[in-house]
C-alpha cells in the first residue's frame, strides 16, 4: 500500500527554519566538502571515491514528476535548480541567481543570474528562460507553486540575458523561501513547450541529475549531469556530481526498505521504520527531520455531532494519554505535539500552548456530565436524552496515518472508551479520501491531517474563516472564527517576524483554547545512510534528499 | 418362488461399512474445528482477557506463558485477539461462500435446466464476471462502498460465485441426464418435483466439499486484502487484519505476524481436510 | 479367421462434415466475437462501476495533483471536467469511449497524462513473466510431487497430500513475506529488491505457485490415484513395464487433465496473487498499476486493465482448450 | 528375442504333444483376512486352452492376476508350486517380473476401451511390450507392430498404428488389444474376460484369433463367466465358487455331465433355445424344471403400438444421424415382445420413445389405440403408470439418498390406487418385496448395500408399483451373473403369468431374448430386420443378419 506524503504547502509568508536533527557521521562530513572538487579526497570512511551508483530506497512513486507532491519535489530537487536555497537558520542563499536586491516598497525583485549556465538540453539559462518558468507557474504548470505565488505576483520580466524583475502585488515577504523550494526549479524553455505527458516522465533542468530511465512500477534512474556548473551556495562540494548515477528505488513496504538497506543492496533509505529506530543508529548515519507547518493533529468537527460543544471537544482532549499514547505506538522515535495548529519546527511555535490538556479523566468526566452527557448505555458509553456519545474518527489509511499511526488511534480508542466516548475508528481508502468522501461536515466528527509549510502563515489557509462567497475547503474543522481570522491577518501582514509571532501565538491559543483541533505528532521524515556513502543531506525548506555531494569511500 | 437370502446387510456388518476410516489428519481437523466453533460461539470460554484492552507497559512481548503467541504494540495479547478475531474471520468465508453458493446456485440452475439461449446468456455473463478476479473486483468494490466485513463478503462472494456456478452447472447437467431422474420421470411425476425431490439435493451433494473448501478459502482472500490497506476497521481482530498490521514487526517481533498466519493455515487445512473427507465419503456412499 | 466384416460397426459418428471449412470459419468467427463481447462487456462494467464511486472525478483529480482532500468550488472543477470531458452526458462519455476501444484507444490516464495502452504496455510483460512463471513453476512443483508420492507407500502418501493441502491454504501473502525474510533477509540468497532481474523474480514466482502447486496437486492426485487402477494400467504392467514408467508413460497425461482445465479457472487467482505479490516485492507490473490507479480514481487505467485481464483470460482458456486437445485428442472427435 | 518366424516354426512342432507348460499347485491367495483363492491347482499344456469359470467374487480374476505377479496391493500369496517351463514363479523380484510379463506370459483384459491407453497410438500400444523388453529398432518395431495387427485381421494396419484406440470400432480395438499381447509371441496367454461387454459377432471374431493363437501352439488361460464362451475354445474346464475349485476336468466332460451340483445349476441357469417355457432355477420342491403353463395370449388387443417410428439426431457437428428408422410393432395384453441387436442398433431409443422420455421425429405410438407419443407432457403425466420401466442399471436409476421403502412407496404414490395412509403405503410395499422375493427388512436398506439381483428386485417392485399395464425391459438382466440372471428371469416370467402384464423385452443376448419372448423383432442400425414369432425366427432365420447372428452366438453344444 503506497503511503503518499501529501505535499502541503504554505501559500503566504515568512521566512525561517524548521529544526534539522542532524545526528552521527552527516555533521561530521560537513567538513570535508571543498577539496574534493577533483580527485577524491580522503574522508572520515576511507578513501574516498569517484563514481558510482547510489540505490535510493525511496518510498512512494509519484505519477508525474511536474506536481505538486512533496515525493515529487524530492526527485525535482536532484534534477531541477531553483534561484535560490535555503540555509540553516532560514537564511536565502544564492543558487542559480548570484544575487539579488529588492525595492524599497517590498513590491519588485531583481536577479541576476549566473553566467555561463546550460541546460541539460543544451539550451542556455537566460533572463527569459526563468520568466517563462514564472508564467509557466502562474498558468497553473505546477499547481503547489502556482497557489504558492498566484494572490502575490503580478509580471516577470527579462531586463538582458542575465538580469530580471518579478513584480509583485502586494508585500509578500515569504517569496524568496517559497522560490527555494523544488516546485520552483527552473525548466529548460523547450522542455515547457512539450506536452504533459513528456513533462511529466523527463522535466529537463539544469541540476545535477538528469532522468535516464523511469520504469514505472520499479525505479526511476537518474545520470549525473557532466556539465554541471551552478550549484547552489550551500552545496557541501564545488562541481559535478561525485557518483554517476542515483538509482531512486520505490519501495512501498518500510519493511522491504530497511531489510534492502541491512541486506547492503541499497545504500540509502527513506523513512526509516520506528521500530528499527535503535538498530538503524547503530548501524547507518541517520538523519531526522521534522516538518514544519501542521502537525498530524485531529480536526475536530464543529459544526456538526458531538463536537460542536466545546466543553465535549476539551473533554476529548483531557480524555486521553495522548503523550505516553505517541511515545508507545511509534517506539519513543516520533515526538509528541501537544499544539494542534504549528509543529515544532515552525517558526513562530508557541511551546506554552502545547503543554494544555494534559492526560485528566477527572476533568474530561466532569467537562462531559456539564455538558449533559450523564447517561451511560449498557455498554458504559455516555448518552444525552438517550443518544450515545458517538464520534466517528475517519482517517486517511496507510498515506497520512501510517500503520503506527494506527496503532496511536487505537490506544487512544481505549482510553477515549473509559470516560464514555464511542469512537468508531473508520479508515479511508485513497480512492475515497482523493474523492472528498471525507471532507463534509456530515462525513466525520474527528480527522487527523498535516500540512507541511515552512511558515506559521499555514494559520490562515487553514483557520481562514469560511464565507459563501469565498469558502476555505481547508477548513476541516468547519471552525469559523472572525476573530482567529483577523488575529492571523494581523500576523500576516506585519512588519517584523516578533511582531508577527505574537499574533501567531495569540491564534495557537484561541486553537487549543477551543479545542478547535486536538495536536498528536509531528510529521517527520528521516533517512538512513550506508556508513561508506557520505555527504547524503537534507535541504532545508522541507527535508528534500541531496544527492549530488555524495561519495562513496572504499 | 424362491425367497433370495437376506444379505449381509445385518447390523454388525453396515455398521464395518459405514465406519469412518479414522485418520490422524481428520482427528486433528476435527478438534482444530471445534476449537474454532467454541472461539465463535463464545471466545471468552478460551481467554480471560479482552481482545481490545491495552496495556503499555507490556508491549511487544514475545510469547510466554501468560501471552501463549506474545503481545502487540498496543500491548494486547494477541492470542485472545486471535480468539476473538475468529467469529469475524469465519462470518467473512461463510458469508462470502454463502453469498457465491447462492449466485452460483440460481446461475447454475437456470442454465442447466432451461439451456438454450438463457444458458448462453448465462454462460456470456459467467464468462465476463471471470474476467474480474477476486482481488480485482474487491479493489473496485472498496473503492464504491469502502472497506467493510460486509464489502469483504460481498467482493469475495461475487468473485468466486462464476467458478461455483459453472461448477453447479455441470452438476446439473449431469445429474440432469442420470437415470434416477428419467426413472422418476417415467413413473410420471412433475418437472419441478422432479427438480425440487430428485435434481436439486444429488446436484448439491458434492458441493458440500467444495463449500467447506470455499470457506477457508475466503478466508485466506480476506487476509489479501487486508494486505493491501482494504481490510476490516481497527481495532478489530480479524485475522487478515493482525497479519497486515504484524507485517512491520516481522523482523523484530516475528510472533505478530507468524502467529495468526500459522492459525489461518491451520483453520482453511483443517476446514479443507473435513470437506475432502466429506467428499470422499459421499463419493464413496454414491459409488 | 472369421470374415464377419467390420462394415457391420458404424463409425459414421466420425465422417467430417460436408463443409469443413465453412464450419471452422463459423466456429472461429463465434470465438471472436465472443472475446470480443466479453472483453467490451468487463470493459463496460468497470467504466460505469467506477462512475459509483462517491464523489466527483474532477474533485479526485485536483485532489489528486494537489495532495488535497477537500471540495472545490465549481469554477475550480470547471476547466477539469471540461478538459476530461466529464461535462458531457454519460452516456456519451461511455459511447466515447466503447468507441476508442474498438479504434484501439484506451483513453488516457488521469494522472500520468499519457495513453493508457502506454500505461499499462510497459507493465504488461514483467507481469506476463510473473504470472505465467508462477503457473509453469506451480506445475513443476505439483508434477513432482505428485509423481513422487502419489500412491507410494501409506506414509509418503499422506505426507504428499498433507503437503498439497498444506500449501493450498496458505495466504499468498503470508507465503511472499515468510519467504522473503527467510531468503532475502536471513540467508541471503535472493535480492531484497528483486526487481524484473532473473534472480529478483524466483521470490515472487515461488509466492504464487506454491499455493497454486497445492491446488492443482490436490486435483491431480484424485485423478492420479484413479487412474492408477485403471484397466489400461494393469495392461501397461502386464508388459513389464516398471511402475516409473507407468507413472510417467501412461498415468501422468490422463491425470493432468482436469489440473489443465484448473489451469484456466486458476487464472483469476494467479492475477489476484499478482496484484499482492507486486505490491509486496516491489516488482512492476499491472497488478502495481491497477492498485495505484483504482486509489488514484484512475477510470481509464482501470477500465484497461480489467480489460487487459479479461484480453489473458479469454487468450488463455483458448490455449486451456488447446492443450486439452493435444493432451486428450479424443476431445477433437466430439 | 525371439524371432517370430523360429516361433511359429517351432509350435507347429510341439501343438498336438500336450506338453505341460505351468503348473500350479495349491496357490492360495489372501487380502488381509479373506482368504480369495483357497487352495487351487492346474497344469496347463502347450496348445491347449484352459479355461477358469465362476461367478463374481470366485477368485479367478485373482487367479489371473497372480500369474503375472500383479495380485495387488495387501495381497499375500502362498503356494506349493507355481512353475513356467521350468522357472520358479514364486520366487521372482518385481525386476524379473518385469522380464516375465510380455515375454514369457501374455495378458490380454476385457474392453480394450479401458484395457488400452486411450490417448497413444495404438502403434505405440502394440509395440510397447517389444520396447520394454528392448526387442529391436524404432523402425523395425514399427514394422512388426503393422505385421502383428495385420496377422489379428486387422484391415490397413499402416493406418490403423496412427490412430487412437476409440476411433477404432469395439472388434478392431479389441484384436489391436490381442496383439499387444502376442507381440513377444509369449508361451502363455492369460485373458481375462476378453468378450465380455462385446457384441456377440465380436466376440466370436475374438474367440476365432484365441482359437487360431491356441492352433499355434500358444497356452491359454481363458478367465470367463460365460460357460457358453468356454465351450468354443476351452480344452480342460475349473469352475471356481468362493475362492475354491467345486469341479476341474475336461471340457466336454464338465460341460455336458457335470457332476457338481453348483455346475449343474450354472449350466441350467443359462437362458436359450432350449429352456423356453421352463423354470431356470428350479423350485425348491421340484428337482427338475417344471415346464410352465403360459396363458394363451390375447391376440386381439395391442397394448402399445409404434407406427413407422422415426429418431433423427442432429450430432454436434450438425450431421442429422438416423437412429430409428420405421420402426413399427405391436404388444398385446400379456404377451413378451423381444428387441434384439447389437450395440447402435436404435433397441434403447426405440424404448425410449416408447416410454415416452423421447419424441420420435415421426410416427407415433398408442397406448391401448389412443394417442401416448402425441400427448403434451401434461396430459400424459397421469396416464404414466400404466407404462413401467425396468433398467439395465437398476442402482443408478434409484435416487442414491433413497432407502428402499421410499422408492417403493414414491412410486405407489403415482399408481391409479394411491396408498392412503403411511401404514397402508407401507403394507402395500411389503406386499411388493414380497412378490419380487425380498422381504420387509429391506425396507430400509440403501440400494448401494444391496446385490445385483437385490437392486433388480427392488426394479421390478418399483415398476409393478402403480400397476402398470406393460413393463418396458431394457436389458434387465445383462449387468448379472448367469445364476442370478435365472432368478430375475424366473421372476419376471412369474409375475407375468400372475397378474398378465405385458413386456417389451430388450437384450443383446440371443439366448435371454430366446427363452423370454413369444415375438421378436431384430434390429440393426435402427431398423427391424426381421420379426415374427420367436421359434420362427431363431429355427429359421430369413435375414442374412439374423443368420450371422446366430452362427456367432455361442452356445454349449458345440456347434
Amino acid at each position: 500500500m503506497s503511503r503518499t506524503r501529501f505535499a502541503r504547502l504554505a501559500a503566504a509568508a515568512i521566512t525561517a527554519l524548521s529544526v534539522s536533527a542532524l545526528l552521527a557521521a552527516c555533521s561530521a562530513s560537513g567538513g570535508a566538502v571543498a577539496g574534493l572538487a577533483g580527485s577524491g579526497g580522503s574522508a572520515s570512511g576511507g578513501t574516498a571515491a569517484k563514481g558510482g551508483t547510489i540505490v535510493y530506497a525511496a518510498e512512494q512513486e509519484p505519477p508525474c514528476l511536474s506536481g505538486g507532491w512533496l515525493q515529487e519535489a524530492y526527485i525535482d530537487r536532484n534534477i531541477l535548480d531553483s534561484l535560490v536555497t535555503e540555509a540553516s537558520g532560514g537564511s536565502i542563499k544564492p543558487w542559480l541567481a548570484a544575487s539579488w536586491t529588492v525595492s524599497k516598497d517590498d513590491l519588485t525583485y531583481t536577479f541576476t543570474l549566473k553566467a555561463g549556465v546550460k541546460f541539460t538540453d543544451g539550451t542556455p539559462l537566460n533572463a527569459q528562460a526563468v520568466v517563462d518558468n514564472f508564467n509557466y507557474w502562474e498558468k497553473g504548470g505546477n499547481s503547489t507553486a502556482q497557489v504558492s505565488i498566484d494572490p502575490y505576483f503580478k509580471k516577470a520580466v527579462a531586463l538582458d540575458a542575465t538580469h530580471l524583475e518579478v513584480e509583485l502585488n502586494k508585500p509578500y515577504l515569504p517569496l524568496l523561501t517559497m522560490l527555494a523550494q523544488a516546485y520552483f526549479g527552473i525548466l529548460s524553455p523547450a522542455s515547457l513547450t512539450r506536452s504533459t505527458e513528456a513533462q511529466c516522465d523527463d522535466p529537463i533542468g539544469s541540476g545535477a541529475f538528469e532522468v535516464k530511465q523511469w520504469i514505472h512500477g520499479q525505479e526511476l534512474i537518474l545520470v549525473k549531469n557532466p556539465n554541471y556548473t551552478s550549484w547552489p551556495a550551500t552545496a557541501l562540494h564545488q562541481g559535478p556530481a561525485i557518483v554517476n548515477e542515483v538509482d531512486w528505488k520505490f519501495l512501498s513496504d518500510p519493511v522491504e526498505r530497511y531489510a534492502a538497506l541491512t541486506t547492503g543492496e541499497a545504500n540509502a533509505m527513506y523513512d526509516i521504520p520506528t521500530v528499527d529506530w535503535t538498530s538503524a543508529k547503530a548501524s547507518y548515519q541517520v538523519t531526522r527531520y521534522i516538518t514544519p507547518g501542521k502537525p498530524v493533529s485531529l480536526y475536530m468537527n464543529t459544526e456538526n455531532g458531538p463536537f460542536t460543544d466545546v466543553q465535549v471537544r476539551q473533554a476529548f482532549a483531557y480524555g486521553s494519554d495522548r503523550k505516553a499514547a505517541v511515545q508507545t505506538a511509534f517506539h519513543g522515535v516520533i515526538p509528541y505535539e501537544g499544539n494542534p495548529s504549528v509543529s515544532q519546527a515552525t517558526p513562530g511555535y508557541d511551546a506554552a500552548v502545547a503543554s494544555a490538556y494534559p492526560y485528566d479523566p477527572a476533568k474530561a468526566n466532569q467537562l462531559l456530565n456539564q455538558a449533559g452527557w450523564t447517561g451511560r448505555d449498557a455498554a458504559g458509553y455516555r448518552t444525552k436524552n438517550g443518544k450515545e456519545l458517538d464520534v466517528k474518527l475517519a482517517y486517511p489509511a496507510g498515506s497520512v496515518i501510517t500503520d503506527e499511526g494506527a496503532t496511536l488511534l487505537q490506544i487512544l480508542q481505549q482510553q477515549w472508551k473509559q470516560i464514555g466516548f464511542n469512537v468508531t475508528l473508520v479508515p479511508e481508502t485513497q480512492a475515497e479520501t482523493f474523492s472528498g468522501a471525507y471532507s463534509t461536515p456530515t462525513s466525520y466528527d474527528a480527522q487527523p491531517w498535516y500540512w507541511t509549510s515552512p511558515s506559521a502563515a499555514i494559520l490562515w489557509i487553514v483557520w481562514r474563516p469560511s464565507t459563501k462567497a469565498d469558502p476555505n475547503y481547508s477548513n476541516s474543522s468547519f471552525y469559523n472564527n472572525t476573530q482567529l481570522g483577523s488575529v492571523i491577518a494581523d500576523g500576516n501582514t506585519a512588519a517584523t517576524t516578533g511582531a508577527a509571532d505574537k499574533y501567531y501565538a495569540q491564534a495557537q491559543q484561541i486553537i487549543q483554547n477551543q479545542a478547535a483541533a486536538v495536536g498528536l505528532y509531528d510529521q517527520t521524515m528521516s533517512i538512513a545512510v550506508a556508513g561508506n556513502l557520505h555527504d547524503v543531506w537534507l535541504e532545508k525548506s522541507q527535508g528534500e534528499p541531496v544527492f549530488e555531494d555524495a561519495y562513496f569511500t572504499q | 418362488m424362491t425367497a433370495v437370502a437376506v444379505p449381509r446387510a445385518g447390523a454388525l456388518a453396515r455398521l464395518r461399512e459405514l465406519r469412518f476410516r479414522v485418520q490422524l489428519g481428520t482427528v486433528i481437523s476435527s478438534l482444530i474445528v471445534l476449537v474454532l466453533l467454541v472461539a465463535v460461539v463464545a471466545p471468552a470460554w478460551l481467554t480471560h482477557r479482552s481482545p481490545t484492552a491495552i496495556d503499555l507497559e507490556h508491549t511487544l512481548l514475545p510469547p510466554s506463558l501468560s501471552h501463549p503467541f506474545g503481545t502487540d504494540d498496543a500491548g494486547r495479547d494477541l492470542y485472545t485477539r486471535v480468539v476473538y478475531g475468529a467469529r469475524e474471520s469465519l462470518g467473512i468465508g461463510l458469508g462470502a461462500t454463502g453469498l457465491a453458493m447462492g449466485i452460483a446456485i440460481i446461475l447454475g440452475f437456470a442454465g442447466g435446466l432451461a439451456g438454450g439461449l438463457v444458458d448462453t446468456v448465462i454462460a456470456r455473463v459467467l464468462e465476463v464476471a471471470f474476467a474480474f478476479p477476486v482481488l480485482l473486483l474487491a479493489l473496485l468494490l472498496i473503492a464504491i462502498r469502502g472497506p467493510s466485513v460486509t464489502t469483504e463478503i460481498v467482493a469475495v462472494g461475487i468473485g468466486s460465485a462464476p467458478g461455483y456456478a459453472r461448477m453447479v452447472r455441470g452438476q446439473v447437467l449431469a445429474v440432469r441426464n442420470a437415470d434416477y431422474i428419467t426413472a422418476a420421470t417415467a413413473l410420471g411425476h412433475g418437472r419441478w418435483a422432479v427438480i425440487g425431490r430428485h435434481l436439486f439435493p444429488n446436484a448439491m451433494r458434492p458441493l458440500v466439499a467444495v463449500i467447506t473448501l470455499g470457506i477457508g478459502q475466503s478466508i485466506v482472500w480476506a487476509s489479501g486484502l487486508a494486505f493491501l490497506g482494504l481490510g476490516v476497521a481497527p481495532p478489530s481482530p480479524e485475522w487478515g487484519a493482525l497479519l497486515d498490521s504484524g507485517r512491520m514487526y516481522i523482523t523484530t517481533s516475528w510472533w505478530l505476524e507468524i502467529m495468526p498466519g500459522v492459525v489461518i493455515v491451520l483453520v482453511a487445512l483443517s476446514v479443507t481436510t473435513l470437506g475432502r473427507t466429506l467428499q470422499h465419503r459421499l463419493e464413496g456412499a454414491a459409488r | 479367421m472369421s470374415t464377419v466384416g467390420e462394415a457391420t460397426v458404424p463409425v459414421a459418428s466420425r465422417r467430417p462434415s460436408a463443409r469443413p471449412h465453412a464450419r471452422t470459419a463459423r466456429r472461429i468467427l463465434v470465438k471472436v466475437v465472443s472475446a470480443v463481447f466479453v472483453l467490451v462487456a468487463a470493459a463496460s462494467v468497470t467504466f460505469f462501476a467506477q462512475l459509483l464511486v462517491p464523489g466527483s472525478r474532477a474533485t479526485a483529480i485536483l485532489n489528486q495533483q494537489n495532495g488535497r482532500a477537500q471540495q472545490w468550488t465549481a469554477a475550480q472543477l470547471a476547466p477539469v471536467n471540461h478538459e476530461f470531458g466529464f461535462d458531457k452526458p454519460i452516456l456519451l462519455q461511455y459511447l466515447d469511449y466503447v468507441g476508442g476501444l474498438f479504434r484501439g484507444n484506451l483513453g488516457t490516464s488521469y494522472t500520468q497524462y499519457k495513453p493508457v495502452t502506454q500505461v499499462i504496455g510497459d507493465e504488461l510483460v514483467p507481469s506476463l513473466v510473473l504470472t505465467v512463471g508462477g503457473l509453469a513453476a506451480a506445475w513443476v512443483l505439483a508434477l513432482a510431487v505428485i509423481l513422487l508420492t502419489a500412491k507410494r507407500r501409506r506414509f509418503i502418501s499422506a505426507l504428499g497430500s498433507t503437503w498439497e493441502a498444506l500449501t493450498a491454504s496458505l495466504p499468498t501473502y503470508w507465503v511472499g513475506v515468510v519467504l522473503l525474510v527467510v531468503f532475502a533477509v536471513e540467508i541471503r540468497i535472493f535480492p531484497v529488491i528483486g526487481g524484473t532481474s532473473p534472480l529478483g523474480t524466483v521470490l515472487p514466482v515461488l509466492t504464487l505457485a506454491i499455493p497454486l502447486a497445492g491446488f492443482l496437486g490436490q486435483v491431480m492426485r484424485d485423478e492420479f490415484e484413479r487412474v492408477l487402477d485403471q484397466p489400461f494400467i494393469t495392461t501397461a504392467r502386464t508388459r513389464g513395464m516398471g511402475d516409473t514408467a507407468v507413472r510417467l508413460v501412461h498415468a501422468l497425461r490422463h491425470s493432468v487433465l482436469p489440473a489443465i482445465t484448473l489451469s484456466g479457472w486458476a487464472l483469476g487467482a494467479l492475477v489476484s496473487g499478482a496484484v499482492i505479490v507486486e505490491n509486496l516485492f516491489g516488482r512492476p507490473g499491472i497488478g502495481q498499476v491497477l492498485v495505484t490507479a483504482v486509489n488514484t480514481r484512475d477510470v481509464p487505467v482501470v477500465s484497461g486493465v480489467v480489460l487487459v485481464v479479461a484480453a489473458v483470460y479469454v487468450v488463455a482458456n483458448l490455449l486451456v482448450d488447446l492443450v486439452y486437445v493435444l493432451v486428450d485428442p479424443r476431445l477433437r472427435a466430439a | 528375442m525371439t524371432a517370430p518366424a523360429e516361433a511359429t516354426q517351432e509350435n507347429a512342432n510341439v501343438s498336438a504333444t500336450g506338453t505341460p507348460l505351468l503348473h500350479v499347485e495349491n496357490l492360495r491367495v489372501a487380502f488381509g483376512d479373506t482368504e480369495v483363492v483357497k487352495g487351487i491347482s492346474f497344469t496347463t499344456r502347450v496348445g491347449r486352452c484352459l479355461a477358469v469359470v465362476g461367478e463374481s467374487g470366485s477368485g479367478k480374476s485373482v487367479t489371473a492376476r497372480t500369474l503375472v505377479g500383479l495380485t495387488g496391493p495387501g495381497s499375500r500369496v502362498r503356494s506349493d508350486r507355481i512353475e513356467l517351463a521350468g522357472l520358479d514363479l514364486t520366487r521372482q523380484s518385481e525386476r524379473s517380473w518385469q522380464a516375465i510379463r510380455g515375454r514369457e506370459i501374455g495378458f490380454i483384459l476385457q474392453d480394450a476401451l479401458v484395457s488400452l491407453d486411450q490417448l497413444r497410438l495404438v502403434g505405440d500400444e502394440i509395440a510397447e511390450p517389444l520396447k520394454l523388453h528392448k526387442w529391436g529398432t524404432r523402425a523395425s518395431r514399427r514394422e512388426r507392430a503393422i505385421e502383428l495387427l495385420s496377422s489379428v485381421g486387422v484391415p490397413e494396419p499402416e493406418v490403423k498404428i496412427r490412430q487412437r484406440p476409440y476411433e477404432l470400432s469395439g472388434g478392431l480395438r479389441q484384436r489391436a488389444l490381442i496383439a499387444s499381447a502376442i507381440a513377444l509371441d509369449p508361451k502363455l496367454l492369460v485373458a481375462d474376460e476378453p468378450t465380455t461387454a462385446l457384441d456377440v459377432t465380436i466376440q466370436a471374431q475374438v474367440l476365432d484369433l484365441l482359437a487360431e493363437s491356441k492352433a499355434r501352439g500358444r497356452s491359454i488361460i481363458l478367465i470367463s463367466h460365460d460357460l457358453s464362451v468356454v465351450a468354443r475354445l476351452a480344452d480342460e474346464v475349473i469352475v471356481m465358487r468362493g475362492g475354491e475349485v467345486v469341479e476341474q476336468g475336461p471340457a466336454h466332460q464338465v460341460l455336458h455331465q457335470p457332476r457338481h451340483e453348483y455346475t449343474r445349476a450354472l449350466l441350467d441357469a443359462i437362458p436359450s433355445e432350449h429352456t423356453r417355457g421352463t423354470r431356470l432355477v428350479p423350485a425348491a420342491e421340484h428337482e427338475s424344471p417344471v415346464r410352465r403353463t403360459r396363458k394363451p395370449a390375447d391376440r386381439d388387443a395391442p397394448v402399445l403400438e409404434a407406427r413407422h417410428l422415426t429418431k433423427v439426431f442432429r450430432g454436434p457437428d450438425k450431421v442429422d444421424r438416423t437412429v430409428v428408422d420405421d420402426v413399427s410393432f405391436s404388444l398385446r395384453a400379456g404377451e413378451t415382445l423381444g428387441i434384439v441387436g447389437e450395440s447402435g442398433s436404435g433397441k434403447t431409443t426405440t424404448a425410449r420413445i416408447a416410454l415416452a422420455l423421447l419424441a420420435p421425429t415421426s410416427g407415433e405410438v398408442l397406448l391401448r389405440g389412443q394417442a401416448w407419443s402425441a400427448l403434451s407432457p401434461s396430459q400424459r403425466r397421469p396416464q404414466r403408470k400404466r407404462i413401467g420401466v425396468i433398467y439395465q442399471d437398476p442402482l443408478s436409476s434409484f435416487d442414491p439418498r433413497w432407502a428402499v421403502g421410499r422408492i417403493i412407496t414414491d412410486a405407489l404414490r403415482t399408481g391409479s390406487r394411491p396408498p392412503s395412509s403411511k401404514s397402508s403405503a407401507r403394507a402395500r410395499a411389503i406386499r411388493l418385496l414380497e412378490q419380487v422375493g425380498l422381504s420387509e427388512q429391506h425396507l430400509d436398506a440403501a440400494p448401494l448395500r444391496l446385490s445385483g439381483g437385490q437392486r433388480q428386485r427392488v426394479a421390478i417392485a418399483r415398476a409393478l408399483a402403480p400397476e402398470p399395464e406393460v413393463i418396458v425391459c431394457d436389458e434387465p438382466v445383462s449387468a448379472l451373473d448367469v445364476s442370478i440372471q435365472a432368478q430375475v428371469l424366473d421372476l419376471l416370467t412369474d409375475l407375468q403369468d400372475e397378474l398378465g402384464v405385458s413386456y417389451l423385452f430388450i437384450s443383446h443376448d440371443l439366448g435371454v431374448i430366446h427363452h423370454m419372448s413369444d415375438r421378436i423383432l431384430v434390429m440393426k442400425e435402427g431398423r427391424v430386420v426381421e420379426s415374427g414369432p420367436a421359434d420362427e425366427v431363431f429355427d429359421r432365420p430369413q435375414d442374412p443378419y439374423t443368420q450371422r447372428l446366430l452362427t456367432a452366438l455361442p452356445r454349449l453344444a458345440p456347434a
